[in-house]
């Protein structure tokens, strides 16, 4: 049941992504367009800052239900990367120099991402190879982060990094001397970059989170993130469902709607039942998100909703190309976009492998 | 327990779970939690002591002796149970045949027959399937023709789990000939001990006498014994079997399930080690925890939505599916975890090693074989996706 | 292609299974049939042995597919215990008093069972618990054998067990002082016995063989009985998938065989490709067993026939109760039997989860 | 190469390995393995040596160019020359149109067609899928109607393969209107300059230009550019895409990325080792192996078969639904074993972070969205399993 403040946010993304739709963007280009600024003029930016630094001061679950939106709309905005990542961390990492940075967040100039991958990391800043050392001045930092999201976008990085052997996260402004992007593409149409750290200094006042507490800071993270990322699922999942009913009901093939046949219409129902157990699997990790007792218990429920999204998206998508044939697969129809961001979605937080390891290293 | 249960409910939990623990035979607990069936008179017992705590049937409206329970509440009551291995409600004199009578029986009817179903003086059984007549009910082919006041009943019916235990029956058959296979049919009651009744036992692979068929011939029952109007037993039927749909997923006894898998996993030696330590017990034991976990919100989901007033629809049809397919993956786990002695047949068949097989030893075979049944019955998971087609996608 | 001689030995089994009709046995209760005095009597009980020692000199490839037939038959023999492993091991030891058992042995009078599973030890018999400790006379055995199929039929028992930190082989006669034997039934219709071993004693010379000899006796015994059991396995699935077929071509609902709907027909296609599959595997394990150049080979491609036979299994005997319904869980009908043997052999020698994970060990 | 084959096979295969290593440009291999097409001077360059060594067409009569092997040789030329990542034959003219043309071709046909297809100085597509005809080729709209002794041709083309690399098309399209709709329907030959066509590019999600639409509009073809008879289009058609179906597999190609994944993953870091000792790496290759072994089993139990004399039934719908899995989950491994690069968009999209992401992490990802068109062209595998329980089954 939705909230009247769930409400008010569906409608305003809603609003917007009508005058955005995704066939025009198909047409232009869909990398050519990303929402980010749109989301900004909705105020947006700030939505889960205290109204004190500028914000709205809603809660998570408040906003997670407008990733489904998102979905539906196939829009990429980065809003994962710079406001339920990056944003919330310079917020909850209590920092004085992150909290100077939330007034430019809450108006979309400032823009933080967390590199939390590297290559080989397997998605994991626990097994960051990146380097801090301590300087006269402060901190220097060295290393590589992959196909950061947002990556080119950013003003600012939350860098975990070692230092000492244990996981530490800095802020690092994007172009503090030592810092290069590499900017990339991405198949779902996101841009992303790869990002060194050659001898890149910050002050020390730039140490965000050591051990422990940026352990916990950054999976939190990531864990808000993975529920934000099943909503946006379920978006896509309804859409890319609804592409597929309206396809198989009006093609025709052997004389009769390719609906008619048996095995079509239980791939059909079996996409729906994708589709509701993904929704369930959101509200499990959005719940857990917001509300878990100990951060083992929200980890083991989020990963649990993410061994579901994984499979779910995959079913769906793979399920939806094969119900259309051929067409799917042509840049010009938009069921082969939905099926790309799934995809992705399936493996960007974390595989359904990874996650079911998660699981069960938790549970023993 | 889990998910977003209010403080209250959870106190209300542990209140059912008190009363399990004081008014339920210890015999009938380890039995039921091995797989095994209740007698009668263990179900009948069980129900008393729930009658006079006035719990006897949590889904039935306060005027006919209900509980007045919120949804959420009933759903508690029935996890609970489970979980506590009680035996289940007579389900096709209370959740079936009792919603029936109530929207489309006479006065008599519900005076007559509604009390003796909350204490389990009368134990039901359903007599509708056939075998030309499956998942397809309106092939129905007993027949009953009415006589100086009487129905006279002809036909077989299959499958009609407990008969051999029931001292009534409610039948489905045809009491006129129609165009439409559907229009013609009407539902009857009669007591088992009627003259013509033959029952006749139909005994599974797992060895178990649960079902039964059970044959009528020139069966005499007094006109004023069916349900509703003549003909209309279709739509009856359809009412009835529509009843109870969110319990359908057992979500409580999987819960059950998956925490005696894991104690007596942790008994067992697997190579160095115990069975729970293996790799392939903790993928498959995860696999289906997190498929049960989804399964539970979706139920919850759907509470609160029938909470609100709203209607599932399909969703119902998915908790069959996927509720029934976690139960089979966890019989089959259950035959891993026992290893080589999952295979002795008959109760007691094995022979006590040091002490270490487990008692459930005995009974995960039969649990396997007879969990097969599961995607099978009540609208077999086929049907259930071409329902799911037709109503909710318009295929 | 068939050989001549597993044409003729494919005939005689026929034969023999048509005076022993499944129907009749299922009727008489199946376990009171078991069948190996029908196969004595087609001299089968030593086709293994060479003729110096009174047998027919056959190959393992001559023998491997009559179990085809005996699967079809749903025929209870203990042939793969009593002769593909347990003669077998007598002759392939190279021990006089086990060489001196195999005339007996010829003519189904002596009949050797390798208790390869121990409670707990997932039936590999590295991790054999019984011990074996040197006496005057010879060895003292100590431990439990679990559910050795034709355990209660058989003459002497080839027993593993852990002879100073040593895998050993001993020949151990079923009467020997300190040999218990408890009988059980099993769903199958096999009998078993548990095995409790109480300082049982035997002579020195009843060591077949120790260490790495006694691992690749006992290893290569079961991987040809494995290699059998695939063949068991196809015969089953050819049996159950007809008894399908007829099934759902002659059972009416809604007004038409079950057999007109589309995912009946492609759940039967589905079975149809299994048993397929089920025979290549039967190929791979057979060839392998007999002809594989190294050790390590053989065990893989077996590993990888078995992991194919436990997942075609399952797949085909669950597909045949779900598409007969109820009655195909009734005592009276054949699917439910074929059901149950198959349901047994996909764990019999190995579940699909070990044979993956020793596919993968020998890989690495 | 693997199972029983002959001393004399072992040789054959080597002999061919040699070969290629000596005439295939390393470009081109690198190319192919990446999951890349090669253009079509490059085809033509290969297939002109294969030409001067005389293996230009093994699977064609000797009368006709062919080589004389033996079943299991022509397999063994087919995979060694996949596993080495030589560019395929040109299908459309090599085995869909040649074999046809033996059987229904006219003298003048075979004489003037076949050779040029051998050389590759002709390069054939195919013009069968119309929007409203793809698995139900009878369907076709196109049209063509004989004026003055020539075709009129008019109607649209879509997947045409290559059509806008290919000099030579065969269409199927309706030249008579028949009761049944399998019948009036010929295939035409003709020039892709004839005046009339136009080629217009589909562009697919992994960005590549592999399929056309193709438009003809009132396109003149001489009368006696036809197949065979008049109205037996549809007969040419079933017989030309009943062809060369034991290779549909791709056993070679399989084989290739299954070693190829192997060496990747040993060079890729995960976490503190390399991908290719994560469990879930070790366990999805090895089921996939397994699955491609067993499938190989196969493929050579089909080729023994067809050796003596017997006709392979349904088994090579088995090898195409199977062989595509197989093939599709390789193809979702790779995605998962390049990690956060298999999305990088476009080629040599990634930059080159310490030396260490490999090369193919470029092509992972179009591979994997291609890669599901081999569930659904050449008769999805829904169709396969149809025809299985049709013509295997008698349903």
């Amino acid at each position: 049941m939705q909230t009247e403040t769930q409400t008010m946010l569906s409608h305003s993304i809603s609003a917007m992504l009508d005058k955005h739709q995704p066939s025009d963007r198909l047409r232009e280009g869909l990398a050519a367009t990303n929402l980010w600024g749109a989301l900004v003029e909705l105020g947006l930016a700030g939505a889960e800052i205290p109204e004190a630094f500028g914000g709205l001061g809603l809660s998570f679950t408040d906003i997670a239900p407008m990733f489904e939106d998102l979905g539906r709309g196939l829009a990429t905005t980065c809003y994962l990367e710079f406001a339920v990542m990056g944003t919330w961390l310079l917020h909850a990492s209590d920092n004085l120099v992150a909290h100077g940075l939330l007034a430019g967040a809450a108006t979309g100039d400032t823009r933080a991402v967390l590199t939390f991958s590297e290559f080989g990391s397997a998605g994991d800043p626990a097994f960051a190879r990146t380097s801090a050392t301590a300087t006269a001045a402060g901190w220097s930092l060295n290393g590589a982060k992959s196909v950061v999201v947002g990556g080119s976008l950013a003003t600012h990085l939350l860098v975990p990094a070692m230092q000492d052997g244990k996981l530490a996260l800095f802020l690092v402004p994007a172009d503090a001397p030592g810092v290069t992007r590499h900017s990339l593409q991405l198949y779902d149409a996101s841009s992303a970059a790869d990002i060194t750290l050659d001898n890149a200094c910050v002050a020390a006042s730039h140490l965000l989170a050591r051990g422990e507490q940026a352990s916990a800071l950054i999976t939190l993270a990531l864990d808000r993130a993975r529920a934000a990322l099943c909503h946006e699922a379920v978006g896509l999942m309804a859409a890319v469902h609804d592409l597929t009913l309206d396809y198989v009901k009006s093609r025709k093939q052997f004389g009769q709607p390719i609906g008619a046949f048996q095995t079509m219409q239980h791939r059909l129902a079996t996409m729906f039942m994708d589709l509701e157990l993904c929704r369930s699997a959101a509200d499990v990790a959005t719940s857990a998100a917001q509300h878990s007792a100990t951060p083992q218990q929200r980890m083991q429920a989020v990963s649990a909703a993410m061994v579901t999204l994984c499979q779910c998206a995959r079913n769906i998508g793979q399920s939806a190309v094969q119900a259309h044939g051929g067409i799917a697969l042509t840049r010009e129809y938009q069921a082969g976009h939905y099926f790309k961001r799934l995809t992705m979605i399936e493996r960007y937080l974390g595989t359904g492998d990874d996650h079911l390891e998660r699981y069960i290293a938790l549970a023993s | 327990m889990a998910f977003d249960y209010s403080p209250q409910d959870l106190q209300f939990a542990d209140d059912v779970r008190a009363f399990i623990q004081a008014n339920l035979d210890a015999g009938v607990r380890k039995k039921i939690l091995s797989g095994m069936l209740p007698t009668r008179s263990e179900r009948e017992k069980w129900q008393k002591s729930l009658y006079a705590r006035g719990w006897a049937a949590p889904s039935w409206p306060v005027e006919f002796g209900g509980t007045g329970w919120t949804v959420v509440q009933r759903h508690i009551f029935d996890e609970v149970l489970t979980e506590e291995g009680a035996p289940g409600f007579p389900v096709f004199g209370m959740s079936m045949l009792a919603p029936v009578l109530m929207r489309f029986g006479t006065e008599r009817q519900k005076r007559e027959i509604l009390p003796a179903i909350l204490t389990m003086d009368d134990f039901w059984c359903q007599g509708f399937s056939e075998p030309g007549a499956g998942s397809d009910l309106a092939g129905v082919r007993s027949t009953a023709r009415l006589e100086d006041g009487f129905w006279i009943i002809n036909g077989q019916k299959i499958w009609t789990t407990l008969a051999h235990e029931a001292n009534k029956i409610f039948v489905l058959v045809r009491t006129s000939v129609a165009e439409k296979k559907q229009l013609g049919l009407s539902i009857l009651l009669l007591a088992m001990d009627t003259p013509g009744i033959t029952v006749r036992p139909i005994i599974t692979i797992d060895n178990h006498h649960e079902v039964n068929e059970v044959f009528f011939d020139d069966v005499r029952v007094p006109a004023e014994n069916i349900i509703g109007e003549e003909g209309l037993g279709w739509t009856y039927a359809k009412f009835l079997l529509g009843h109870e749909r969110t319990s359908i997923a057992r979500i409580g006894q999987s819960r059950r399930e998956l925490k005696r898998l894991i104690a007596t996993a942790s008994t067992i030696p697997w190579r160095d080690g115990m069975v729970s330590q293996a790799p392939w017990f903790k993928r498959r034991h995860a696999q289906i925890e997190i498929r049960h976990r989804i399964l539970e919100a979706t139920t919850l989901r759907l509470l609160a939505m029938v909470a609100e007033g709203g209607k599932p629809g399909s969703e119902a049809n998915l908790l069959k599916i996927h509720g029934s397919e976690v139960q089979q993956d966890l019989a089959e786990l259950w035959m891993d975890v026992v290893g080589e002695y999952g295979f002795a047949y008959g109760q007691d068949a094995i022979a006590d090693i040091g002490e270490m097989v487990p008692w459930e030893a005995n009974y995960v075979a039969g649990s396997y074989f007879n969990s097969r049944k599961l995607s099978i019955y009540g609208g077999s998971n086929e049907i259930q996706r071409n329902i799911i087609a037709k109503s909710a996608l318009g295929l």
